[in-house]
Order: C-alpha cells, then structure tokens, then sequence
C-alpha cells in the first residue's frame, strides 16, 4: 500500500532527495505533502531541543549518536545560557536593522545546529551532521508536530516538560529514517 | 429517561418517534424569543445548508480538548472523566441521529435487527460524522449481549497522548456516548465504551464495546422466532 | 503585507495545509460545551460567559502555535490593522472557514470590530426561551477568549468581547477588540 | 561579502584589538586607549570605547564585552555537547554571521561580517599566522602582554588587516 512519489527537488542540495511516502500508518494526517514523512537519504539529525520562552528546557531527545551524553542537569543549564547567549546575539548586530534576529544556525567541526525561535518565544534546536544546508525544513516540521501533538494534548500543560508520547513516536518517524 | 442535559434546542424537530429528545410542545406556543427581523432565523436556513461544510480539524481538537481539560476538573477518576464525555458524545449524538434521519428523507428505515443498527453505525453515522467507515465489525463470543466495533484511529484521539498514570482513560468515551445515542434512538438501549486496543499497525486503535440491555436481546430472540 | 496577500495566505492555508473535520461535529459539539456550562452554573449566565471566556483563553495560549507553524508566518505584524487583517483572513480562516468582516475603527487604530456574517458555533442554535439567555448569554463567547489568549502569547494584550448577537435578535454578531497594549519582550536577566 | 568588524581577546579573556568597518569602507581604527576587558568594561570610562558604536546601539566597547560573553558560552557550549575535540566556527543571526578562530595559546579572532560570507576559518587563521605573529608577536617593541591593546594597533598590523579584508571582499 506504500506510494511512493519524487518531489522537484528545490532549494536543496542537489544531493539531497526527498522522498515523500504515503503510508496509511502515517497518524500524522495532516493534508496533502504532509500526511507523509519527508525522507532525506543523507541527513542526520543528532538531537532536538525545546526551551520554553522562560528558557527552561521541556524537551530533549537523542535520535542518533554524535552528540556526548549529558546529564539532565546539564542540559538544563545549557539551555538556561543558551537563551541567554540568543538575547544577546540580537543585541550585537551590526547592522541596522530595527527586527533583530538572534543566532538562527551554528557551526561548530563536528555539528551543525539550527535554532528556530517562535514568535511566541519558543525555541526549537535541531543538532545534525556538519554542513546540513536544509535544515529549515526539519524544524519547521518539527515545529508542526509540536503545534500538533503537544499543543494539541489536553494532558499537557503549557510552559512545562513535554511527556507526550505521540510527540515522539512522531518525531521518531519523521527522523530517524534520515539516516 | 431524558440524559439530554441541554437546554437547548436542536433545529431540526423531525424527530424519531424512539428519541429520548426534549419536548417540543413550547415551541410554537407562546414564545418570547426575539429574533432579527433582517436575518434568517434556523427555521429559515435548510437543514442541508450544512450538511457538506467542513471545519478545521485542529479547532475540534482544541475545543475537544479544552472540554477534556474542563470534564477533568470535576471528576473523581477515569471512570467518572469517562462517564463526562460520554454525556457529551450522547448529546452530540442525539442530535447527528435526528439529521441523518431528515436526510435520509423517503428512504430512512427504522432498524429493527441487532445486525442492521450496528451496520448502520459503522456505515452511515461513521461516514456522517468522520468520513469514513468504521474498521471492525465484531461481535464477542463469549457474551451473548456484547459486540465490537473497532476504529484504528478515532478523530478524537488524533492528538491526544495519554498520561501514564490514566493509562485506563481512553477519550474515545466521548465517540461512545454518539453510539451510545443512536442505540437508544432506535430503540437499543445498551452501554457502550471506549478500550484501547493497540496493534503494531496502530498504536491508537479503540475499541468500542456495546453491551445491550437484556430487553433487546429478548425482543430480538422473538422475533428471529417469527 | 497587503491585505489581498493575507487573504490569499489564509485560503491557501486553508485549502493546501488544513486537515478538514465536519463542521456539524463541532457545532454540536460546541452547543454541548455551552449545554454542559449553562447546567454546572445553574444557569448563571454571566458565569457561563466568563467560563467560556476563560475556556476560550487557554485554547488561544495553545492556538497560536498551531496557526504560526501552519500559517508560516514569521514576522510580526506593521501594525494593529495588519494584526486584525490577520486575524480575520488567515486566523478565521484556517480554523473556521470563515472571514469576519472588519469595521468602525477607532481614530486611534486600537480598537475595531469583527461582524460575523457566518458563525459556524451558532447554526442549529436558537437560546433558551428563559426570559434571560437572550439578553445575557454571549453563546460563542468562547472566541473572544480564544483571540485574548492567541494574541497575548505575540505580545499583544487585547480586551474582546461582543457587543451583538443574531441570537440575542440583533441584526448583526458583532465582536469588539481593544488593543490595551503591546507586552514588552522578555528578556533573560543579564547574569554576567 | 561586507566585513562589519573584528575582534582579538587574549588568554586573560581581554579584548586587545577591535576594528571597525562601515560598509566595507575602512573606518578609523579603534584603538583602546585604556585596558578593557570583558570584566571590567562597564565601569571604565574612556572617550572612544564609550562611543556608541555606528551603526549599532552599544559602544564598541560594550559590544566588545558582549561579542566575549557570546563566544565564550557558545565555545563551552559546543565542547561540552561534542567534546574538547570539538571546536565552534560560527554563527549567523538573520542578519550577520560570526566567525571564531582560537589559537592554542587561547588567542580568539572573531570576525562579524554578513550573513552570504562563506566560511572564514582558514583566513582567520591566516590572519594569525602571518599578521598577528609577524608585526606583533615579532615586534621588539611590542609588549608580551597587551593590556589595553598596546603592541597590537601598530601601523603594519593594521595596514595588514585593511588589506587583508580587502582580499577576502
């Protein structure tokens, strides 16, 4: 029952191909090309973030090996400076524009990181593979699955740690197959 | 037996002469209603009007939502939580059985057979309601009373990631209590719950359990005797 | 953006990015919500009101996620006009299929109103025939606090209510929005 | 590729050199008059650091005591998530990019410029290797340490820069 369809490939990598599979175990009915979990043969995505607009962090997972383990405490301390560094990168821009964003990619030799903030204040952080240029259309996936299974979840509490399993099976899906 | 607890009326006043529906006697009698004398009132619109609209998906999930969150702080327990949205499945219930029935128009028939209201649960008021059939028709053998329908997943529960401690709570109560409705309009009072019955396919696939009192199993026995 | 491009947003999103439920489920699963209040308040209208308000509140906290990350939208609005621009095209829109009309500005640009031609949460409804509901229950009050709620986590902290109702026999559902002000970034407490 | 600015600190997390650049046109050097470091910055006042500086709404020095905090987090931030192997290149906002270069002698060169830039690893240290230890570190009559920037804003070195931003353009 698996369809499988080739998407024009744009704005990406010429070496990146997006695979879109309708599947009717896909739960995640959204309408047309999104009903679908986006496969991007050589994309790594290491792990995802959220900091609540506090900078509190409600959600941390792994998806595959290549960042250290941290300790929750660490974790939670690192995206306490984190928040603060991104108020402070907007702060620093040189240039003159009154809408400043902060920190929206880093790059470090052995990761890429892409930081999508809301205009609610939420932050998304998405750790992959060095040299990741599409990223974009990670986080703004994930930020859907987010506005769907964690908003969407009676049983969660704004602001708080994110304990919803259909957020990850979800997330799961839509990840883990990039490698 | 009247569980309705609105007090509101539905529009559509074609009523089924089985609906534990309120009465109607006031309506045309002395009413001090206003209404706009440059609008249409609902007596006005056709009932079809709305019959193909279709809303997001996302405003149901947070208006369900917010009446879980609501039910939750008034209930000691799954069970009773259960029980609330239940109550407001019947309501919504009671009101989609009497416009399938309008629609149907000429053609609608009184069920009579076990069999045919289950199929016309699975078939018709599925596809009324959610735009699809539902997955599994079954009836339990061990329990001569007792029968299964089965959804892979229920358009309430789309969104809804369960807490480990409810881990019995299954928000399909509310789906429940349509069935539960549409039963008692025909004339097959039974009670009907949501189970999560999970398989590999389909981690939220429900179960709802229809357990019929012992009057219909009576009235169906004579007349398979006849 | 130009007011056309907003509306174009909120058919597309609506059409290509909207998973679609039918609406007579939720109109009456709304009537049930209200149904269950107006029992639990004892008929209390003005509790029901603010209930619904408040119920509305916590949708909206929640909302605006669902609407930035279907709408795509990533910059604030220019102004209180973009903003009820917005609201109307592309918020309405997408969860409701519908496009209140916007009108009587005040001279100051804060406060405007929405008149519902359609209102979805209303078909099928007709209020109690009490002596009361007409003249003191807002039945789809629920929407006042859902915009209070939605605009509140984009910094902007607003006042709505309705001021008509073609349930109470007005000839329009009018709903009115106050800008009260604009809430300052949070920043994070410079701990150096 | 515009170059907005660029930054050296030494191993006492000082700043010892800040350039300014404004539309890809030199502007005048900034030389620090007084010591700034990153700890002390606030409270010193002094002619030209308290200068906001053009085009931003901070002073050079107050931006140079920001662009430190913000390195040094995110430098501790990406050994702490990928090890001390592990070292942080870059950051773009939507509007500028900065570059990181750390020498092992815990020298930093940040350059801001705009956010097309590609990477400017390599030029960073190559502004290291063959301006920094050439006019610097080899002048006779520049300092060990460099409180204050002295030794650093000699006229070769920032003839050197100039030019050298000019190649990277």
């Amino acid at each position: 029952m698996l369809r499988h369809r080739q998407l024009p490939v744009h704005s990406l990598q010429s070496s990146i191909i997006i695979i879109i599979v309708i599947s009717p175990r896909t739960a995640d009915t959204s309408s047309l090309g999104l009903l679908i979990g986006i496969i991007i043969t050589t994309m790594v995505v290491y792990a995802v973030l959220i900091l609540n607009k506090a900078g509190g962090l409600i959600y941390q997972r792994d998806f595959n090996p290549g960042l250290q383990k941290l300790s929750s405490n660490d974790y939670l301390i690192l995206a306490g400076t984190f928040h603060g560094v991104h108020a402070i990168t907007s702060q620093i821009s040189p240039t003159n524009e009154t809408s400043s964003s902060g920190l929206e990619v880093l790059e470090s030799e052995n990761f890429v990181m892409r930081c999508f903030q809301t205009l609610t204040g939420t932050k998304f952080l998405i750790f992959a593979e060095p040299r990741q240029q599409n990223l974009d259309v990670v986080v703004r996936r994930v930020y859907e699955l987010y506005a769907d299974y964690v908003m969407k979840n009676p049983f969660y509490q704004i602001e708080m740690p994110i304990r919803s399993e259909g957020f990850d099976r979800h997330l799961t899906s839509y990840i883990k197959p990039h490698q | 037996m009247n569980r309705d607890p609105s007090p509101f009326r539905t529009a559509s006043t074609a009523s089924t002469a089985t609906s534990p529906t309120p009465k109607y006697a006031n309506l045309t009698a002395s009413t001090n209603l206003r209404y706009s004398l440059t609008r249409k009132s609902i007596y006005d619109r056709h009932l079809n009007r709305t019959k193909t609209s279709e809303l997001s998906k996302s405003a149901f999930a947070f208006l369900f939502g917010e009446m879980v969150q609501y039910a939750q702080k008034k209930v000691y327990g799954v069970q009773d939580l259960e029980k609330k949205l239940n109550l407001h499945g019947y309501a919504v219930g009671q009101r989609f059985l009497e416009l399938l029935l309008w629609r149907d128009g000429r053609t609608a028939k009184r069920e009579t057979r076990i069999l045919g209201i289950l199929q016309f649960i699975s078939h018709q008021l599925y596809r009324a309601i959610f735009q699809k059939q539902a997955d599994t028709l079954e009836k339990v053998r061990e329990n001569e009373d007792e029968y299964m329908i089965s959804d892979n997943d229920p358009v309430v529960n789309t969104y809804i990631s369960v807490p480990k401690e409810m881990s019995q709570l299954n928000c399909g109560a509310f789906i429940a209590g349509i069935i539960e409705a549409v039963l008692d309009g025909h004339c097959f009072p039974a009670k009907v719950t949501a189970h999560t019955a999970p398989n590999e396919m389909w981690p939220g696939r429900t179960v709802f359990l229809i357990k019929f009192e012992p009057e219909v199993l009576e009235r169906e026995a004579l007349r398979v005797g006849s | 953006m130009s007011s056309t491009s907003r509306a174009r947003l909120g058919e597309e999103v609506w059409k290509l990015r909207t998973d679609k439920i039918n609406a007579e489920l939720v109109t009456l699963t709304y009537g049930s919500v209200v149904a269950q209040l107006c029992k639990d308040l004892d008929g209390d209208y003005a509790e029901v009101n603010k209930q619904l308000d408040k119920m509305g509140y916590n949708i909206g906290l929640r909302l605006i996620e669902d609407f930035l990350a279907k709408s795509n939208m990533q910059q604030k609005c220019a102004n209180f006009r973009d903003t009820a621009d917005v609201i109307s095209k592309v918020g309405f829109k997408m969860f409701l299929n519908i496009t209140p009309t916007i009108a009587n500005w005040s001279s100051d640009n804060k406060q405007f109103s929405l008149l519902f031609d359609e209102n979805p949460l209303a078909d099928f409804v007709e209020l109690p025939d009490d002596g009361k509901a007409q003249s003191e229950l807002w039945y789809s009050n629920m929407l006042c606090g859902v915009i209070r709620g939605a605009l509140e986590m984009v910094q902007m902290s607003v006042d709505a209510h309705f001021v008509s109702d073609v349930l109470r026999g007005n000839d329009t559902t009018e709903m009115r929005i106050n800008l009260i002000r604009y809430i300052e970034d949070e920043m994070p407490q410079d701990d150096e | 590729m515009v170059v907005y600015s660029f930054f050296i600190f030494d191993r006492h997390c000082e700043c010892i050199y800040i350039r300014q650049w404004l539309n890809n046109t030199p502007s005048v050097a900034q030389p620090l008059s007084r010591p700034v470091t990153a700890s002390s910055v606030a409270t010193v006042a002094t002619s030209v650091a308290e200068k906001p500086a053009p085009g931003s709404r901070l002073s050079m020095a107050e931006q140079a005591k920001l662009v430190f905090g913000v390195i040094f987090s995110l430098r501790n931030m990406v050994k702490k998530l990928c090890g001390p192997e592990d070292s942080f290149l870059c950051y773009r906002t939507g509007h500028y990019k900065l570059h990181y270069y750390e020498t092992l002698s815990s020298l930093r060169f940040v350059m801001l410029t705009d956010i097309r830039t590609e990477s400017l690893k390599s030029s960073l240290h190559q502004i290291y290797v063959n301006l920094y230890v050439e006019y610097v570190v080899k002048n006779p009559l520049s300092p060990v340490e460099h409180a204050g920037g002295e030794g650093v804003n000699n006229e070769l070195f920032e003839l050197g820069i100039d030019g050298f931003v000019r190649t990277i353009d």
